[in-house]
């Protein structure tokens, strides 16, 4: 925890135009990711996860998307400020990221060979042959079978694990410090999500490298990351240690998520659905996003956006009624079904 | 566990009042989206007019047209003839609007044949699927291979110029790009799960083909149909153009063009070919704006802003 | 590959035929019928002669024996003889070919090149003046009667500037060697090529752009920019290849319709091409020789179809040769 | 370059916007053939502008007065120059006379001879240079034959398809001689080295004919000075070209108002849908064709319609039969009117007239595609509904129109009402009246005939006999003027105007010469241009 | 419980698909969606089937209904075998057995307002009046807790949650039943799915439906379901109760299945001991011989390789289809840790 901060987002915000109106997709993110630290952004879809990786690896494509405000420093250098060019470069170097759909992230018609070589080379220089025999060595590592032969398959003569595992060699080409990874297993099963969880894990403790890892499931990132973020119609609106975030949510939407979710074990229980449906984010939201779904919404909770303060040591939430919140953590409230229906 | 469904959900009515309309209430969002494309619109608006003062203009105007007048021959534009006189002095506007009937319904005749057999091709095909779908696409292909206009040519030599061989030879030779598109559509939409479930009520293949499947291909036919129109209008005009087209004193815009050659490179009447050429030139590209707009407004996937 | 060929190449054979059908029933439609076509004798055959040739053609046969046996005479190369010049078809349509070819495959080229880099650098710079310029150019040229628009480039260039030739192939008056005379080929070929490929480039460099756009907005592109590569490598290395692969099939398909624009073209600048002679026939009613154009612009569109496929699968690894 | 002449003693370009199937004039009949008549293939005789003859190729125009026709008039004698030799090199000889008239009666060959040949029964070679030759009956026509000579050391047999060389690219003795045909792109001529009439000549090294289908783009490079000439200007383009000549185009246009050989006339047709028994419902009328003949304002359409350029004609004989042009009906749509009036033909709906329930709606119909025709077609339309006819224009390909009856041309099965063309066969008009007689009605039996009028009169036939077999001139004159009358009368064909001809050519191109008949388009005339430095890119 | 008679028995089920190739279509090889599967559904319960993609859930569904014909194998409906059906008996069954489908969205006619799309099997089985039609689409909207007045919109008008509350009201309006759930929840966000899981249950109680319940998320099938399947490569390789089967699996597959499940607890995940399986699945066009997870599984020995082994009762109820059943050592399982 005392590791420098490698990237710190500071009050990010970024707007999409779109025919409904200004979207606001990311509304006051504030993040940070320390030296080989491994970090967690959850939240269900649509919450902004994505959008705030992308504005911070700078793949945000404007139109439509336009960031309004906020800063994004990588290892002290404010990445906003920074020139296109210089910009680009840090990408594969220094940043990196791998994505949710492998088959789509793969250029359909070069051999992943050449894609990985190519980035080797961009960044590292050197003949083709040594940046083949370098994307050899990637391919072995994130643990493809025989990877020379491999080299010159297209994506779509690969599994789906296996091009993810593509995907993250490519990420990993030239060891960068800070590895974003976009929901990299959602699309796959959960035997083979298993193996890529397991990969990047050792991957990290391998190159100490950062990670920040993003995903809609709790499950998830339980075991695997060291402080988790919980995102919410654009802000974040919890953030903690994994294991105080897990063992006491002081935000409602994060409680709610929790109790929603069936265990495998444990005796069989009533889910406790979070009642709605995610806002409208072409609306201006003036305040808590989560009160209408909340059970302990007051009428405060209307009046005004709610600020992530600390509840306690390095554990914020934005929420007026946190302590409400931990003491009914564990409560099975029985919801009426009435009051689950979306659609009343 | 999966990626999720698009964001459009409105929060439950509790505490907050007021219902919010969901993001994507869309009933008439395709015509807003295609209202939204301004080109198109504005050459819905275009297009609009043109037909109406082809349709009630030479009522209107004080001249037939094929009214004569050697005293007023070959004049340039005037207050009396707003596009001038053709070289037996008749009033070009008139003529321009009159042949604009003709251009026009050929056109849209042509399209509404070739619609016709399209969907109906593509349709089955689609559904189908399997060796039906084969032995009709081959004969797509073969169509595809001929070179239309050689054979309408050919056509239009063997029976005649004439309203309905032109259209039947213009149709003749159009409708597979709307059968492959009207195909390609059934192709997709039958694997989609809405089929299945249409199927698992009990319903039969006609009222999938018509009710289930018929709407989600109606985008792309409409786009075509309309594309379709700007090519059966220069088809005709280039027909016009080859003398094989509407033989005077009936005249359709390419044939106006056709006539107007001479007059314009030899004499420099330059009026003769302006203004059915500006014409002709406005409505196609109208038609492709409205085209354009309407693949747009049908497709929200490909916008562009 | 030598397989994948082979099968594609069978795969034309019903094609083929269905063509051959098409052309066999208009045949039937034409005056005199397949037996004038085939002798040559034309105008001048009288009741006498025809009715003798019915018997020798076997014209009382079922149709379909009489498709076989015309079938037949195809593909071994007897084509009939051109009712106007008593010439064999193939003959008089051969001599026609080169310039068609010559004058189509410039214009493809051209169109395809020009699509491909004005579209690409329209998308790149979406909404720049450019993008808007090229659009609307582009709506303009599909909007444009292209006899329209080969009058008045003659007009302006060959009448009224005297710049560029007015018709043929070649100068009339002077004879040139080696670069003087691709120089002169060119010359004559500007007007008709920009007339010819006006059409297609119109909509293609429309394609081209959308399909770019498309294509700048995958997943994969993201990718590539997001491992640090240059943009110019993003667009080049990886949009554009991908952007082409639709493109290549708008582009076969345009070809049927490039053989009527050369028609077109080929009779308003006095080109000695395949499209002109078609024509002059259909004025004719030359019909052996209609009907031999018809059957070797299909067989052209067929072949171009084929190298289209065979782009296609070059250019999309996911298409198997299996 | 492009856009003028070349040095002097090069190549003259001439723009031939009709390109023949084949170039032989003898096995051709597109007009486009003709352009051999200006540079290759040369008649025995050339007719003057009184229609007497004059001998080219041969020594001497064979007369019963210097023995050259027997006192029968059945056996002529036709004699050689001396020294002429086709343009290989080989000689001239009587024996190509021979072949010729061979090929022309053989029924296997693919000729389109002149009707003349009809008539021969025998030749005979006398010697190299003499031919004699036997026929049927007294053939006044004579001199028409051996427009064409085929050189016999050229060809298998007399049976000469269309596919033959020699019918293709013609051998001939004239100033040029061809050297290739590129389809639908040009023909090259190459001098005659040893041309027979001077050995200065010709003094162009070759002419090269650019196939220029486009009209309006070949008459536009010819007054840009890209061409030398345009083969062949029709009426309606001297209007043009004269504008452009004042206009400061490099060009010379020369008009011959009188030497008006084709005429644009209706055919009307008499029958009703080729059936000879029944008149036709409308034009079987003889006051409704009348009326048409009335109606007719010829004068605007040679004034508005052709820019002056047009003889008023009201029959098909000329100038250089002797004969000047009868004078037309008057245009007088009041008589017009009064004519239909008294006939019965009543006013009816939308001012078109109707007698017996049967209306005055007929179809007017001619070649589609040639524009200024078009034009005066729909000003013949406006007349005719001026007096209550309603004419519509169906226009066809020419074939359509022309086809034989067994392939179903419109003409020949009598398929329309009213159909206009254009001909001209000068400068003698026999052959001419023969088109009309009973025996050219194209029948069952003789599909090809046409006499599209679908019109039989007795008296015109003896009189057509009469002529066709008459060696005396002056009995021949008054045996067709009588025809003719019948002919204007009854108004079987009603002739509109008479073509003006003219010329033009670059003003680069010196020594042209314009002959009464066939104009720059002779070898004389061919033989001796040359090209100037008179060049120069146009307006 | 266990007693229940039987709703829908599948006997020796299978559904192949041919691979075509080539220019005349030749069937060069078969997909073995689902190869030999026998399961029976009770009367009121809910059976889980669970396994990987490509494992034939789908297919199963759809075979059970009809919607697909199988290849070989009967399926009965209350006894009776629908797979010999008629078209005509079987339009007539068809609202007895109904499907709800993963994808809300696209199984939804995208231009068909959602009122019409819960009326049309009304009016398709000619049920009561146009006016008792109408009726009865409103009681079916208020009986899935949705908006009356959202009937006139279109599918894409609605939420995730709305638009699978609407597909569940298509398949309730002719009283069916046997319901297939394919996937039902897998696509609505986590907070969204707790809602629509427990309107199935609730149904489940207030109509006595039965359902297939597919699903390839263990912890959700533990928690709606009577019973489990779990599925592999076409193969059911171990049936029994729910707890039983997530408790104490004794197929190697369901163990690792059980363990690359991820568990919403920090504390344990740290500590717990993870089965991770080599390799993926294999291609079902080509499946190894002997017993199909021999590629993958841990334990494999030379006769897993070999023969396939039978699904058989085992000791605590249930059946599994593996050689070393009963001789496995207890691997640890998540309630283990
Ligand atoms: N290109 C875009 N144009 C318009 N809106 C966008 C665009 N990209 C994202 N959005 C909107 O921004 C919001 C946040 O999107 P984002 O992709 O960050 O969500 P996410 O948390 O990553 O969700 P998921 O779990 O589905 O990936 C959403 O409402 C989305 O609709
Ligand atoms: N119509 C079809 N034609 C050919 N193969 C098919 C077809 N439908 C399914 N398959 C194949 O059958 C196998 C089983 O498919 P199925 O859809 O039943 O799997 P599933 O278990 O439902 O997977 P998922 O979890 O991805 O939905 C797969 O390999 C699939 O590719
Ligand atoms: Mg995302
Ligand atoms: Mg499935
Ligand atoms: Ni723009």
């Amino acid at each position: 925890m005392s590791a420098s901060p490698l990237l710190e987002i500071e009050d990010l915000a970024v707007a999409f135009d779109t025919e409904d109106g200004t979207l606001r997709a990311v509304d006051g993110v504030s993040l940070t990711v320390r030296e080989g630290e491994a970090a967690a952004v959850v939240g269900e879809s649509g919450s902004g996860k994505s959008v705030t990786a992308l504005a911070v690896m700078g793949l945000l494509a404007a139109p439509p998307a336009r960031v309004e405000r906020g800063r994004i420093r990588y290892r002290g250098t404010e990445l906003l400020d920074l020139d296109p060019k210089r910009r680009r470069a840090l990408g594969g170097r220094e940043l990196s990221m791998i994505y949710q759909d492998s088959m789509a992230s793969l250029n359909p018609s070069m051999t992943v060979g050449r894609q990985i070589a190519q980035v080797v080379r961009n960044h590292r220089g050197g003949s083709r042959t040594a940046a083949l025999s370098r994307a050899a060595e990637l391919l072995e590592l994130v643990g493809i079978p025989d990877p020379r032969a491999r080299l010159g398959s297209y994506p779509h003569q690969l599994s789906g694990g296996q091009r993810q595992r593509v995907l993250i060699g490519l990420a990993l080409a030239c060891e960068p410090r800070l590895l974003i990874a976009d929901e990299p297993t959602t699309a796959l099963d959960v035997t083979v999500q298993a193996q890529i969880i397991e990969l990047v894990a050792r991957l990290r403790a391998e190159l100490g490298m950062a990670v920040m890892w993003i995903t809609h499931d709790l499950g998830v990132v339980a075991g695997l990351v060291d402080s988790v973020a919980v995102m919410y119609a654009g802000r974040i609106v919890e953030r903690a240690p994994v294991r105080a975030l897990f063992a006491q949510p002081r935000h409602p939407y994060t409680a709610g998520l929790l109790r929603s979710l069936p265990g495998l074990d444990g005796p069989r229980r009533r889910l406790v659905p979070i009642p709605g449906g995610l806002p409208d984010l072409t609306r201006p939201i003036e305040h808590c996003a989560f009160a209408p779904r909340c059970e302990h919404a007051v009428p405060e909770c209307l009046h005004s956006v709610p600020e992530l303060l600390p509840v306690r040591e390095a554990h914020e939430a934005a929420c007026l009624r946190t302590d409400e919140v931990a003491a009914g953590a564990g409560r099975t409230p029985p919801a009426p079904a009435a009051a689950e229906g979306d659609g009343q | 566990m999966s990626d999720a469904a698009p964001p459009t959900g409105r929060p439950a009515a509790p505490p907050t009042a007021a219902e919010p309309e969901p993001a994507a209430r869309a009933g008439g969002g395709a015509w807003r989206r295609f209202l939204r494309h301004r080109p198109a619109a504005v050459s819905l608006a275009v297009l609009g007019a043109v037909i109406l003062a082809v349709v009630i203009g030479p009522a209107v105007i004080g001249y037939g047209p094929e009214e004569v007048s050697m005293a007023g021959k070959d004049q340039p534009p005037s207050p009396a003839h707003p596009m001038g006189t053709d070289d037996l002095g008749r009033d070009l506007l008139v003529r321009i609007l009159v042949g604009g009937r003709l251009t026009l319904s050929v056109a849209f005749a042509a399209v509404g044949c070739s619609l016709v057999v399209g969907v109906l091709v593509g349709a089955v095909a689609g559904y189908f699927g399997g060796p039906v779908d084969n032995v009709l696409m081959r004969v797509v292909d073969v169509f595809y291979s001929l070179p239309a206009l050689f054979v309408v040519i050919l056509l239009v030599t063997l029976v005649g110029p004439g309203f309905g061989p032109i259209i039947a030879a213009v149709a003749m030779f159009s409708w597979m790009n709307t059968a492959r598109l009207v195909r390609a559509s059934y192709l997709s939409l039958k694997e989609k799960e809405f089929v299945e479930a249409a199927r698992g009520i009990g319903a039969g293949h006609l009222r999938i083909a018509v009710r289930h499947i018929l709407p989600g291909a109606l985008g792309p036919i409409i786009v075509t149909a309309t594309l379709g129109v700007a090519t059966a209008i220069l088809t005709e005009s280039a027909l016009s153009f080859l003398g094989l087209g509407f033989q005077p004193p009936e005249a359709t815009w390419g044939g106006l063009l056709y006539e107007a050659q001479r007059p314009v490179i030899a004499l420099g009447h330059w009026w003769r070919g302006f203004f059915p050429g500006a014409m002709l030139f406005i409505v196609v590209l109208a038609v492709n704006y409205v085209g354009d707009g309407l693949s747009d407004a049908f497709e929200p996937r490909r916008r562009k802003k | 590959m030598t397989s994948y060929l082979v099968r594609r190449c069978l795969q034309a054979v019903p094609l083929l035929l269905g063509i051959s059908v098409i052309v066999f029933a208009l045949l039937q439609m034409t005056p005199g019928g397949p037996m004038a076509a085939g002798e040559g004798a034309g105008s001048q055959a009288s009741a006498a002669q025809i009715e003798r040739l019915r018997g020798r053609y076997g014209l009382d046969d079922p149709i379909w024996i009489q498709y076989l046996r015309w079938l037949g005479g195809m593909l071994t190369g007897d084509w009939g003889a051109s009712f106007n010049t008593g010439r064999p078809v193939l003959e008089a349509i051969g001599e026609r070919i080169p310039t068609t070819l010559l004058l189509t495959g410039v214009s493809f080229t051209v169109s395809v090149l020009l699509a491909l880099a004005v579209g690409t650098v329209a998308a790149v710079r979406r909404h720049s003046a450019f993008d808007h310029l090229s659009t609307g150019l582009s709506f303009a040229g599909l909007a444009m009667p292209s006899f329209w628009f080969g009058l008045m480039l003659l007009y302006v260039f060959s009448f009224q500037l005297g710049w560029l030739p007015s018709a043929g192939l070649t100068d009339l008056r002077a004879q040139y060697e080696g670069v003087a005379a691709i120089v002169d080929r060119a010359r004559h070929l500007i007007l008709p090529v920009a007339v010819l490929s006006l059409v297609s480039l119109a909509s293609l460099i429309r394609y081209v752009r959308s399909s770019m756009l498309e294509v700048l907005g995958q997943d994969y592109i993201r990718t590539a920019r997001g491992s640090g590569l240059p943009e110019r490598t993003v667009v080049l290395g990886h949009a554009l290849k991908n952007a082409s692969i639709p493109v290549v099939t708008v582009a076969v398909l345009s070809i049927p319709e490039l053989f009527l624009g050369a028609v077109i073209t080929e009779t308003i600048f006095g080109l000695p091409g395949m499209g002109r002679l078609f024509v002059e026939s259909a004025q004719l009613r030359d019909y052996p020789v209609l009907l031999g154009i018809l059957i070797i612009a299909a067989l052209l569109v067929v072949l171009a179809n084929l190298f289209a496929d065979i782009v296609y699968s070059r250019l999309d690894p996911r298409i198997s040769y299996e | 370059a492009p856009g003028g002449a070349g040095s002097p003693g090069s190549t003259a370009v001439i723009a031939l916007i009709q390109e023949p199937g084949v170039l032989s004039p003898m096995f051709s009949n597109q007009s486009g053939s003709d352009i051999s008549d200006a540079f290759v293939v040369e008649p025995l005789f050339l007719i003057k502008a009184d229609g007497t003859h004059e001998p080219l190729l041969a020594e001497t125009v064979p007369t019963a007065d210097n023995g050259g026709v027997s006192q029968d008039g059945l056996t002529v004698t036709y004699t050689l120059r001396e020294g002429i030799t086709w343009s290989d090199g080989e000689a001239l000889t009587a024996d190509d006379l021979a072949f010729t008239a061979e090929v022309a009666q053989d029924p296997d060959a693919a000729a389109f001879p002149d009707p003349e040949y009809a008539s021969i029964d025998s030749t005979e070679v006398v010697d190299e240079l003499t031919l004699e030759v036997t026929m049927k009956e007294p053939q006044p026509g004579y001199l028409n034959l051996f427009q064409q000579v085929l050189p016999e050391h050229m060809f298998e047999s007399s049976a000469v398809r269309t596919d033959d060389p020699q019918a293709r690219l013609p051998l001939g003795t004239g100033p040029f001689a061809y050297e290739d045909w590129q389809s639908g792109n040009q023909i090259t001529l190459t001098a005659n080295d040893d041309y027979w009439r001077d050995p200065e000549q010709p003094a162009l090294d070759g002419v090269t004919l650019k196939i220029t289908p486009d009209k309006q783009a070949a008459l536009s490079g010819f007054t840009s000075g890209q061409y030398d000439s345009v083969f062949f200007f029709t009426a309606g383009d001297l209007a043009e070209l004269s504008e452009a000549e004042e206009a400061g185009a490099p060009v010379t246009v020369a008009t011959q108002p009188e030497t008006t050989g084709i005429v644009e006339w209706l055919w009307l047709n008499h029958s009703d849908g080729g059936d000879l028994d029944e008149p036709h419902p409308v034009l079987g009328d003889p006051a409704v064709r009348e009326a048409i003949d009335l109606g007719l304002d010829r004068r605007s359409i040679i004034d508005d319609v052709l820019g002056g350029f047009g003889t008023l004609s009201g029959s098909f004989l000329y100038a250089g039969f002797g004969s000047a042009h009868r004078e037309p009906s008057p245009h007088d749509p009041d008589e017009a009117r009064a004519v239909l009036d008294d006939a019965g033909w009543e006013v009816g709906d939308g001012g078109i007239r109707e007698k017996d329930g049967v209306p005055a709606r007929l179809t007017f119909q001619t070649i589609s595609g040639d524009q200024t025709r078009a034009l005066y077609q729909q000003t013949i339309q406006q007349d005719m509904k001026d007096i209550g006819i309603e004419l519509v224009i169906e226009n066809v390909p020419s074939n359509s129109l022309f086809d034989s009856r067994d392939k179903g041309g419109l003409l020949a099965t009598g398929d329309f009402d009213i159909a206009m063309s254009r001909d001209g066969h000068f400068p003698d008009p026999a052959i001419w009246m023969e088109v009309f007689t009973t025996g050219y009605i194209p029948t069952e039996e003789n599909p090809v005939g046409f006499s599209y009028s679908h019109w039989s009169d007795d008296e015109f036939d003896a009189l057509e006999r009469e002529a066709a077999t008459t060696m005396d001139p002056e009995a021949r004159k008054e045996a067709l003027r009588e025809a003719d009358r019948i002919f204007t009368e009854d108004r079987v064909a009603i002739p509109v105007y008479a073509s003006a001809v003219g010329y033009a050519w670059n003003t680069g191109l010196d020594g042209v010469e314009i002959d009464y008949w066939d104009g720059m388009w002779t070898t004389a005339s061919s033989a001796g241009w040359t090209l100037g430095s008179a060049e120069g890119a146009g307006g | 419980m266990s007693e229940r008679q039987a709703l829908v028995e599948a006997e020796n089920l299978a559904k192949h698909f041919p691979i075509r190739r080539g220019v005349l279509r030749r069937t060069v090889g078969t997909v073995r969606a689902v190869d030999g599967v026998s399961f029976t559904v009770r009367r009121g319960e809910t059976l889980g089937l669970v396994g990987e993609s490509g494992s034939g859930k789908s297919t199963i569904g759809r075979v059970l209904l009809r919607l697909t014909e199988p290849t070989s194998g009967s399926v009965r409906f209350r006894g009776r075998d629908i797979t010999a059906l008629d078209q005509r008996p079987l339009r007539e069954l068809r609202p007895r057995l109904q499907m709800v489908f993963q994808d809300s969205y696209s199984s939804l006619t995208p231009r068909l307002p959602v009122g019409a799309a819960v009326r049309e099997p009304l009016d398709l089985n000619g049920v009561g009046t146009a006016a008792g039609r109408r009726t009865r689409v409103e009681e079916l909207f208020d009986l899935v807790h949705l908006d009356r007045r959202l009937m006139d919109r279109l599918p894409h008008e609605l939420s995730g949650g709305q638009r699978q509350r609407v597909g569940i009201a298509r398949a309730l309006a002719c009283d069916p039943e046997f319901i297939v759930a394919d996937e039902a929840i897998a696509a609505l966000d986590v907070s969204i799915q707790a809602q629509i899981v427990n309107l199935l249950l609730d149904l489940q109680q207030e109509l006595a439906l039965t359902y297939l319940f597919i699903t390839h998320d263990l912890a959700m099938a533990r928690h709606v379901c009577d019973r489990i399947a779990v599925l592999y490569l076409g193969r059911v390789v171990e049936v029994g109760d729910a707890e039983r089967v997530t408790a104490h699996p004794r197929h190697p597959y369901t163990r690792a299945l059980l363990s690359a499940v991820p568990v919403a607890d920090p504390v344990r995940e740290a500590t717990r001991r993870r089965v991770i399986l080599r390799g993926e699945i294999p291609s079902p066009a080509d499946p190894p011989p002997g017993c199909r997870f021999s590629t993958r599984c841990p334990y494999a020995t030379r006769i897993c390789r070999e023969s396939e082994p039978e699904l058989l009762h085992g000791e605590h109820g249930g059946e599994v289809a593996c050689h070393h059943a009963g001789r496995l050592d207890s691997p640890p399982t998540p309630a283990d840790a």
